[in-house]
């Protein structure tokens, strides 16, 4: 561990390193303005209610929502790497798929280039290591 | 007076939750993460707290994008268990203790914390997941508890050294509260972990024990880790260990391990559980 | 690079945006009150600032007690003058500045600010009286507006040297916008009032003026002002006055009085209006 | 101005020296806990629709909160220093004064010992004086 890093970088400094980790997408102000009704739409199915209307017709419940066309798109698909693009947020997102049915493990293994046996596997082997994961402009 | 007497981190996955809901948590894949809960639950059945201030991220739940609090501390006498997706999960309410939260929360900003106060909220797997691995099923909980929740979730989080210096506003809040109670802090969150984007499934064994590590003895040395280190060496939901810092700050100069306890995996996750007690210091 | 211009001071009376919404500004009662803003209403014609930083305080409006943060940023879009209680004010929405909303809300708390990001609300008297003393009756307002919203109901309200060293954290903040914007911040509330109880309608000229005196000039004495200190000379309403202090932190070490003006009483309350500019030292 | 006070007192202090003010409450952790119901049902009050529906029936309106008897009265007799004492704060009983369509300063003078035309006059002539009002203990 770097224990004693220097003082804190200004704010530019600070969010263009979080935009240096491969295969990752920080969930910073830029982000959580684009995504703002996709989340919030995610957050309306933590009732029984909404689930079930949103299950009956999900195309018309997201009709109701201010998210364009290509979102709309990517929910009915279940494209989290699409919606995290969006502005989607994961924690948000659950809400989505818990009313799928689907555990948080398969649904975040939908996002890698595994099926969700090999992502199984990979996380009883010890995990995706950090080794090479680390910075997109290091390369380390 | 009211006294600090021990500390506790651990990890708040909530597939530990469905364990404990679903009566599994004795099959080969649980059965090793409970075993590690073992110790601390009959050392937490000894110790017998009165109060747990439980420091902990919700996960999108009570807080939507409307409303954003960096440091909300629960000053309500309830809680309910939150519907998450799959509704409620199958557990007592969360009793507060009103009169030590607002003692706290009173301290806390004339002690120049800038805390959003909280009279009324639901509860997530981030709070009840933690009061599940320590205190197994009973009909009733039997501490109280004072929800702490800090933002890890909106960029920028609070960094590691305020969490730290807010751990130890909080030691200073809690004697200078002049009932007689024993009070634990818990850091929940983490360790390392990756829920989100094709680097999904991180996991970091020596740079969780690294981090373990460094909360024991009287080195601060952590509260200077910075975020993108977390977000490197853990995944993206790692970042929930600053939120152990608090903990590690309210513990004063220097700690000693009671017990300690990781494993890999539960869900997407690396469990790890540390109970510390603060030494005292000249 | 965005900077900030100007500093203003202003109470911000209800009574005020009636008279404004009734037309009776210039009658015998509110005649020498709006007269004081006259000089102000032409300088924010010459000035054009392009964003107003608003410190203002929520009077148990957007915020009930379920939730209340010390001090909360609107980094929306759009705000909706609230209903108080006989319908909301006829005043245009205020448009928000989100970019530099967001910017100063993350320098912030990268800073060690405990911030709460706000996203929807209706804003009351507080930030829409100020605008029409400042403006008058445009059918859009000139200016985009981040309303900072500070908690001065629920004690303990953040102290002044908290809401001082914020102000200086904004301008900071403001400095490191990359956008070329005229940025002025208001400090509104006060000056001596009090509301409530047998004690109401306190008010104390010499006190106030000492408060203004101290805000102009190179001291940061105010800062080290108690609460008490407030409730006791000024009334309980009096604390507003430390959200005063966050736009004069936000001016730097030395200002200079533009203009002055002091008006008892307006309903319950006495009207100080304050235009500072910062001195820029070596 | 005491410009160089000291460091901030203990929270026990601080809480002290509020209670100290003649004719004053401040709206501390103490009276938000006593007064929360009072304070929500005021709230309740910022729309049109539950204005109305506590005009025509404002026993059955009140009777909808958990607030006990004693409050219930102060707030039907509009009795504003009853319901300070009673955990109230003034702009959250302010959208009680305003749906009853009177002004701040005419509500607020029902709490002192003048009537509103005289509190009006008080308020012209410079308003009370801080002199023997600041503190109980001290008398100045
Ligand atoms: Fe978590
Ligand atoms: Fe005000």
């Amino acid at each position: 561990m770097t224990s004693d890093a220097g003082p804190t970088p200004d704010i530019h400094e600070y969010l263009a390193q979080l935009e240096d980790i491969p295969g990752t997408r920080i969930y910073t102000a830029a982000r959580a303005r684009r995504g703002y009704h996709i989340n919030q739409f995610a957050m309306s199915l933590m009732t029984e209610d909404n689930r079930a209307r949103f299950r009956a017709d999900e195309r018309a419940y997201l009709d109701e929502w201010p998210i364009d066309e290509a979102a709309k798109q990517a929910l009915l698909r279940r494209d989290y790497n699409a919606l995290l693009d969006l502005g989607g947020n994961i924690y948000f997102l659950s809400k989505l798929f818990s009313t799928d049915g689907i555990s948080f493990a398969e649904a975040v293994s939908t996002m890698t280039d595994m099926s969700f046996p090999e992502y199984r596997d990979m996380m009883l082997r010890g995990g995706r290591s950090a080794l090479g994961n680390r910075s997109i402009k290091g390369g380390y | 007076m009211a006294r600090i007497t021990a500390g506790v981190g651990s990890s708040h996955v909530p597939l530990l939750g469905v364990a404990v809901d679903q009566g599994k948590t004795e099959d080969d894949y649980f059965g090793p993460i409970f075993q590690g809960y073992e110790w601390t639950k009959r050392w937490e059945e000894e110790q017998k707290p009165d109060v747990v201030i439980l420091v902990f991220n919700d996960h999108a739940t009570a807080f939507d994008m409307k409303i954003v609090p960096t440091f909300a501390i629960g000053c309500g006498e309830r809680y309910k268990p939150a519907d998450e997706g799959w509704g409620p999960r199958p557990v007592p309410d969360v009793e507060g203790h009103a009169d030590l939260a607002w003692h706290i929360a009173q301290s806390l900003i004339l002690d120049e914390f800038d805390m959003t106060i909280i009279n009324e909220m639901d509860v997530d797997h981030g709070l009840t997941v933690p009061m599940s691995m320590m205190f197994g099923t009973p009909d009733r909980w039997p501490v109280k508890v004072i929800p702490f929740a800090v933002n890890v979730v909106t960029y920028p989080v609070p960094t590691g050294n305020r969490c730290w210096a807010i751990g130890e506003a909080i030691r200073r809040a809690v004697e200078s509260f002049p009932e007689d109670l024993n009070v634990q802090i818990w850091g929940t969150g983490g360790m390392s972990h990756q829920l989100q984007g094709p680097r999904a499934g991180l996991l970091n064994r020596e740079w969780d024990n690294q981090f373990m590590d460094a909360l024991i003895g009287d080195s601060d040395a952590a509260r200077r880790i910075p975020h993108i280190e977390y977000l490197r060496e853990t995944g993206s939901e790692g970042i929930e260990m600053v939120m152990w810092l608090i903990m590690r700050g309210a513990l004063g100069k220097e700690t000693r391990c009671l017990h300690r306890h990781y494993h890999i995996p539960c869900s997407n996750t690396a469990i790890g559980h540390l109970v510390l007690e603060p030494v005292e210091t000249g």
